[in-house]
């Protein structure tokens, strides 16, 4: 019993993802990184947009979303692993 | 490549860098600071970046404008902080034998820049400030 | 309007002339002497100019970009006599408040002014020289 | 009789046409600028490079041949008159 508790301690730690966020995304979430608890069950870069807009809907007035994975821009339907560093950028205006 | 990202930009830097005895043509596109926008006084703009990722999207704009034209050195330098009227922001520039090539992987860079790479930007105002391009 | 011929092009001062608070955009183009031209190694040029012919071309150009794009300032400079390669033979140079209009106002000064202003080069090789564009 | 030789002389004086060489055109001719004898009768820009090229068949050659008048471009039917600045443009190549 006390092992079960352990796993499902360590599974929950573990899987917590972090999200860097950055621009207008600090102002309106008041962070600048946010942990998306491993309970949302949140596996693609969809859901992880869909999970915000939830939890901030002026995430959703933007002009656009996108989501970087390891330095990358991701598409939606990719995958996201706790591991991987990821970032949400909001609209772009460097230049 | 002369890529970076830097608190302040020195325009002497990017000539020295992009000089060469063979390229006949350099072309560089500077961007700074108006103290108007969209009819209000600015006071100053606050650059923010996802610096790895910003390095990296400069990187892969400076790769592509070399596989596109025939041109021998890049230069992207962009800021980060607080800057005033009048500062300087932005250098793209490129050396080439020919200037159709400069100026035209030059605007390419900028315009590349401005659509991909991770920075942002706050306009401060007299009374108020926005972060650009955030809304519609 | 910064317009001039001279031995020595400054590209600090076409910076601090062009540098305003109201441009938000600063294109320049730079040509220099590159060491090689249709496969021969290039020693010097020599650049003659008419002046006072040369000098009103250059200011009609520039009032003519003037006229056509939104721009604030506008410098053009060539050099007279002998350069070696690397050394700038002309810069052009545009600011104003987007950064369309400095990329496309900067473009048709160089264009110009390699058509209708009254400058000859005669470039130097290890055993010839030749007028350049001087026959078909 | 010596009245008329004085103003023929005068006539010929004033109205010879002096022209300003550049580039190759000084190469050309191995002068710096050129006179044309008021016996030639050259009023217009044609009829000066036409006299040019019988000259210096070498000028006929170039990629092209224009003249200034007063520091602007000239057509070919335009006048000349001795009082003009007038310059041999031959191909420029600035920049």
């Amino acid at each position: 019993m006390r092992v079960l508790r352990l796993v499902i301690f360590l599974t929950l730690v573990l899987s917590v993802m972090e999200i860097l966020l950055f621009g207008i995304t600090r102002d309106i979430t008041g962070q600048q990184r946010l942990n998306v608890p491993a309970d949302q069950n949140i596996v693609t870069v969809k859901g992880l947009k869909q999970w915000l807009v939830e939890q901030y809907p002026a995430i959703g007035k933007l002009s656009s979303l996108a989501v970087a994975v390891n330095n990358t821009y991701a598409e939606d339907e990719d995958n996201l692993t706790p591991e991987s560093e990821i970032a949400l950028i909001p609209p772009v205006s460097g230049g | 490549m002369l890529v970076k990202l830097t608190d302040c930009i020195d325009i002497n830097e990017v000539y020295e860098y992009l000089y060469s005895d063979e390229a006949g043509a350099v072309n560089t596109f500077l961007g700074t600071v108006r103290n108007h926008s969209k009819g209000k006084t600015v006071i100053k703009l606050e650059f923010e970046a996802y610096e790895p990722m910003a390095l990296k999207e400069l990187n892969l704009i400076a790769e592509r404008a070399k596989q596109q034209w025939p041109i021998y050195k890049v230069a992207i330098i962009h800021v980060v902080g607080s800057k005033q009227p009048g500062e300087a922001v932005v250098i793209t520039g490129v050396s080439s034998a020919h200037r159709e090539a400069s100026f035209e992987a030059c605007r390419f860079l900028i315009d590349e820049l401005k659509k991909t790479v991770p920075i942002w930007k706050k306009e401060y105002y007299e009374d108020s400030s926005v972060w650009v391009n955030a809304h519609p």
